[in-house]
């Protein structure tokens, strides 16, 4: 199996799709001749031309609703935006359009939306935010968030080939850092199941993005600690067996994001485990996670509100001492 | 279609050679009546308390929704406003289903998950509206992009209001229209107000004259007028159909009704009232048919033993299942749009010819 | 003290901010000649004149964008959306223009955003939504939402009078239906603090907005158990301590809204019980919120996806048994 | 001020008595020089590392931020664009802090929290923009809501790209200014791209011709020319203090360099390029002033060691301290936005009569 960088994963498995399926197209902004802010469609455009990887006006409800109706036509648009940030700009016709129209109407919409999000490179508030839970707050989005590149290949071509609008969040700090082994040709993760990266006996770090590398780092050598690090990969579906079985395993969990603390993707896991697991717990569920506040520019103040590796270890050694 | 009245002249726009024969002509009279009876029966049913929620209707506008549809092909698509029953009627949907879905019963066009207008009958190649206006306008590029990457002849037509105009979804439609040349049609209802809001203060300048700034032509036409509307659409779906881009309608009329039940159009002038009153769409092509020596009355008749057996058999209809209630939030296969009814009278020619 | 309706308080309190301050104007969509789609501003025009009154263009981005350009020259406007729905419509300037500048750049922006929010009376998917949570999870925005008349007057003052960004929810179901007496003149209920509506000692019930009264109703007699409701009035800033001190005295809690339950409030409250008081629980944090779909329209379906006292008074017993 | 040299004529626009003297013009060529040095030094630092994050400049259309915000009366508001330094520094900010703030510093305009051109000095009558395009042109409608609603003589001045015209912002924003006919200036700065979008895949038809469609004036002037840029924002900025409404003024320049500093433009014809580089704004008006007699040189030398203490200075500023991070969220008290520096000689002899 090749290695490949995250980035190269998404961008393989794109083509793959693309070359497979003729109804997949790709829309957004400086996509085509410039292969996208990132080049994850980098000679896209001289393989499939110009109507099948549209350099879109400057204008996301436009994406969105454009890909929309391609998607209602049978076609399978994947959009990009730009950064995830942007999505802000299209949120009207995601959350109302999208997503609620097999609901209303039984029409699937078989789009995708990607997402480079995240921090970590002085992006400041408007290149850095991870959005993920104002779409697991709107009901007919699927949401997912692959953390390695075998993940985002083949999520990737789940999201694309799944009948509904599908949330695809690349973490943009991933795109060059994160490496792996990475299958040739078509494959499928399918979506709705977490994945355990580290089996553990003693504690569980619940995340996904980006935050899985830094939890496997944290929690590496723990004073010897038995650690099990759960990689959501998918927030809707939420895996939710793989996580009450693994917080009844280990007892003690640790739910792990870089998204903003409040009404986040960590408070919807430990409400979970909370209700659900309530009886196996012996300890309290910890979140670690940004807090509630946009993601600055200038590194040492970046640095202090992103969860490091020293954060998270620290917040897994209490626990394990609770 | 009344058969039994004797058939007015054929018509045409004497250019383009797009033509109404005798039985399209009548055929649009009767779902101007058609609509306007499904939906003094909903108004109806509203009162006596049968339709949960609010109740909006198109009275007064029917020419606008029956004109404009009418040029549609079966294969065309449609994005239906919350004034425009009669553009569903002309796709096919039974008037019967509208009222079911009005009162949120089971056999509703949308099985009672939404309600009002805010439906589209996937099978007869409509895709609902969402209440956030003009969100559809997109929807319809979308549709239009489909088409044109796959080099078929079809067309998306869609409808939004004045007051629409004013929102930027409104503008980021037309300019991707005019930048991709999409075979899209776009039907600009005025009607004069947005809920209470006046055209002064939607916008300073007319907007069907943004056509030109956005690289396509733009017509204004008497909305009242269904034949001058079905024509101005016509010849834009054929144009669109032949590559030629995009147009804008815009329809001049005037909401008769109250933005929805609950609204006593105090701020509305009696006056301005009256004088559109005077110009009711159907009352004026009824006597134009009249003279042409149809039997209008008999149509009438007819529309109205249609919708009195429809509102019976909606009444009928069990509402849905509780245990459904979550049912369907995510699609487990990819059902299609279908194509719709087309019943001007080109299409059964074509279809012959085929 | 009058008694006043929940709409008529909110109105009430409105006008007084207006009258008292000149900087105080209004915007909307109809909100003018219409008096607003649920008539708060009723009369207001004929008072304050159109300029204060402003009916503006179908454009909530407009709406709030102007709000905000206008805030930071220092007047104080108050927009209103007609339906919570449409908020979505103004998301980007809401999330990214009103709720990072003073982070960024030390401007304060004092508006108010009204968001007639809720279900109840088949408005189906597109005038019944609550999207509190996404604005918890957008920091830079303060969040509130009254349940009681004197409440709703009290919270609209200080929303005013912040000088922050304040998305204020205002609960359609309540408008004729709540009741109660309200202060005359101006007055402040503070942003950020619960309210006991009922003590208890047994079990806690947590909410906020129209589920209050819902939790009232339920818990009202139930085997004669001693339950606290807690209305929170206020998700951000969240009374944490209020919904720690009422969790540790009751051991058990459950936490009700009608929004939507991934990544809700309810998570948040759940999340934060099972952090901060852990060792004081008897019980399971339970949730009771609608499921995640959106709300339907006909009257069956809708009473099947909004809590109903039924399940309330359900989840309550069984945890009471636990 | 550049008080050593020959003074230039004073010249005027020949209508409207909007006058520019001799000392106007040579600080125009400064701010033009002062933006350019800037911005440079700025790249340099970047390319040493210095600059986090990535780095986006204004060459070749310093015409059009100086020629612009120039008009501007010192109670004016502006929210300026990522490639409009000179604005910044004709409202006042120093050149120092503008490096401190790419650098991250605790010193930046917004003290570390924000970076890259995304600021505003609040002291100074600046709303910093947000990414978001063109999200400023309706913060920019607020402002001018109110003005018109204190009935203050004042105007609000806001700058987009091409490529934001396509947004459905942009609209909402000129829309309502022509509805309310709010005293805002509009300034597109036509630079050919968005990104790599070029105009054709952006828009069907030139945009200023937008303006009159949404009811008022669109000039459209060469943005590589200060002066035609400030006369034509100068009799835009007085319609609206008069209470003319709104103006779209279209620069029609060329981003002389990629989006950002990672941008190769390979996607730009290398001749499109060249015959730019021969209209460079700055180089066209120093042979235009030298003409008058005026030494450029010594103007150059003065940006150039205005420039190194600032990087200095800059340079010697702490990073901001980390238990800072999370602070400032929300505000603790109101404050308000203050006036801005206005070098037009029109403010001075104003000031002078009052
Ligand atoms: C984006 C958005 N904001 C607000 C509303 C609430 N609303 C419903 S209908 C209406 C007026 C619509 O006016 P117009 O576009 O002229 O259509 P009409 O109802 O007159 O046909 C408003 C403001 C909406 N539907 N969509
Ligand atoms: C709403 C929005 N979507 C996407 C972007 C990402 N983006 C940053 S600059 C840019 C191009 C802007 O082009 P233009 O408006 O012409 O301004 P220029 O940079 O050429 O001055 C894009 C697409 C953005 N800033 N805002
Ligand atoms: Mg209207
Ligand atoms: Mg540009």
């Amino acid at each position: 199996m090749p290695e490949m960088t995250y980035l190269q994963a998404i961008s393989d498995g794109l083509r793959e799709e693309m070359r497979h399926d003729e109804t997949v197209f790709c829309l957004g902004e400086d996509i085509g001749a410039f292969g996208g802010a990132f080049k994850i469609t980098e000679g896209f455009i001289d393989e499939f031309g110009p109507d099948r990887v549209w350099d879109a006006p400057l204008a996301e409800n436009a994406i969105i609703g454009a890909a929309v109706g391609a998607a209602v036509e049978g076609m399978r648009p994947v959009c990009e935006m730009q950064f995830a940030d942007f999505v802000a700009c299209g949120f009207d016709q995601l959350v109302n359009v999208a997503a609620k129209m097999h609901y209303r109407q039984g029409l699937a919409v078989p789009m995708t939306v990607r997402l480079p999000s995240g921090g970590g490179f002085s992006g400041g508030p408007f290149h850095s935010q991870n959005p993920e839970a104002w779409f697991v707050q709107a009901p007919g989005l699927k949401v997912v968030a692959p953390s390695t590149p075998a993940d985002a290949k083949g999520l990737l071509a789940a999201a694309i080939r799944d009948p509904n609008p599908v949330v695809y969040l690349e973490h943009k700090h991933l795109y060059r850092r994160a490496r792996g082994e990475v299958a040739e040709g078509r494959y499928e993760i399918p979506l709705g199941r977490a994945r355990v990266a580290r089996e553990g006996s003693e504690l569980t770090v619940v995340s996904y993005g980006a935050m899985v590398h830094i939890a496997l780092e944290a929690t590496d050598d723990l004073d010897g600690a038995s650690v099990e690090v759960l990689d959501l990969r998918s927030l809707v579906p939420l895996d939710r067996e793989a996580i009450l079985a693994s917080a009844r395993k280990t007892s003690k969990v640790v739910v792990l994001h870089e998204a903003t603390r409040s009404c986040g993707v960590g408070a919807e896991v430990a409400a979970l485990i909370a209700q659900e697991a309530f009886e196996d717990l012996d300890g309290p569920v910890v979140r670690v996670t940004a807090p509630d506040c946009p993601t600055p520019f200038s590194p040492p103040l970046e640095r202090a509100v992103l969860p490091q590796v020293d954060d998270v270890r620290r917040a897994c050694l209490e626990l394990l001492a609770y | 279609m009344a058969t039994t009245t004797a058939r007015p002249a054929a018509i045409d726009d004497g250019a383009a050679g797009i033509e109404l024969t005798g039985d399209d002509r009548i055929a649009l009279l009767r779902y101007m009546l058609l609509m306007r009876a499904t939906e003094e029966r909903g108004l109806t049913l509203y009162r006596q308390g049968k339709v949960p929620g609010s109740f909006y209707d198109g009275r007064g506008q029917e020419a606008v929704s029956v004109g404009s549809a009418f040029a549609l092909g079966p294969r065309d698509r449609a994005c239906i406003l919350h004034r425009d029953l009669g553009a569903h009627l002309i796709r096919g949907v039974r008037p019967g289903r509208v009222l079911a879905q009005m009162m949120g019963r089971a056999s509703g066009v949308t099985a009672g998950k939404d309600g009002n207008m805010h439906f589209g009958d996937r099978e007869l190649g409509c895709v609902g509206m969402v209440s956030m206006l003009p969100d559809m306008a997109l929807v319809a590029c979308g549709l239009a992009i489909a088409f044109q990457m796959r080099r078929e002849p079809r067309v998306a037509m869609t409808w939004f209001g004045d007051g629409a105009t004013a929102n930027g979804q409104c503008h980021e439609a037309m300019n991707v229209a005019g930048v991709r040349r999409l075979p899209v049609v776009f039907v600009l209802e005025n009607n004069q107000f947005a809920y209470s809001t006046p055209n002064e203060r939607e916008f300073a300048v007319d907007p069907v004259r943004r056509a030109e700034v956005y690289g396509f032509p733009g017509v204004k036409v008497d909305g009242n007028d269904v034949e001058a509307v079905f024509f101005a659409a016509a010849e834009a779906v054929e144009r669109a159909r032949r590559g030629g881009g995009p147009t804008l309608i815009e329809c001049e009329t005037m909401r008769m009704h109250g933005h929805g039940a609950h609204d006593d159009m105090r701020y509305v002038p009696r006056e301005l009232l009256e004088r559109w009153a005077a110009r009711d769409p159907i009352d004026a092509y009824e006597r134009k048919l009249r003279a042409d020596g149809v039997d209008t009355d008999a149509i009438r008749a007819a529309v109205k033993a249609e919708v009195d057996a429809e509102a019976e058999w909606a009444l009928a209809q069990p509402m849905p299942d509780p245990a459904t209630a979550a049912d369907g939030v995510f699609a487990g296969a990819d059902p299609l749009l279908g194509d719709g009814e087309a019943p001007w009278s080109r299409w059964r020619r074509e279809a012959a010819h085929a």
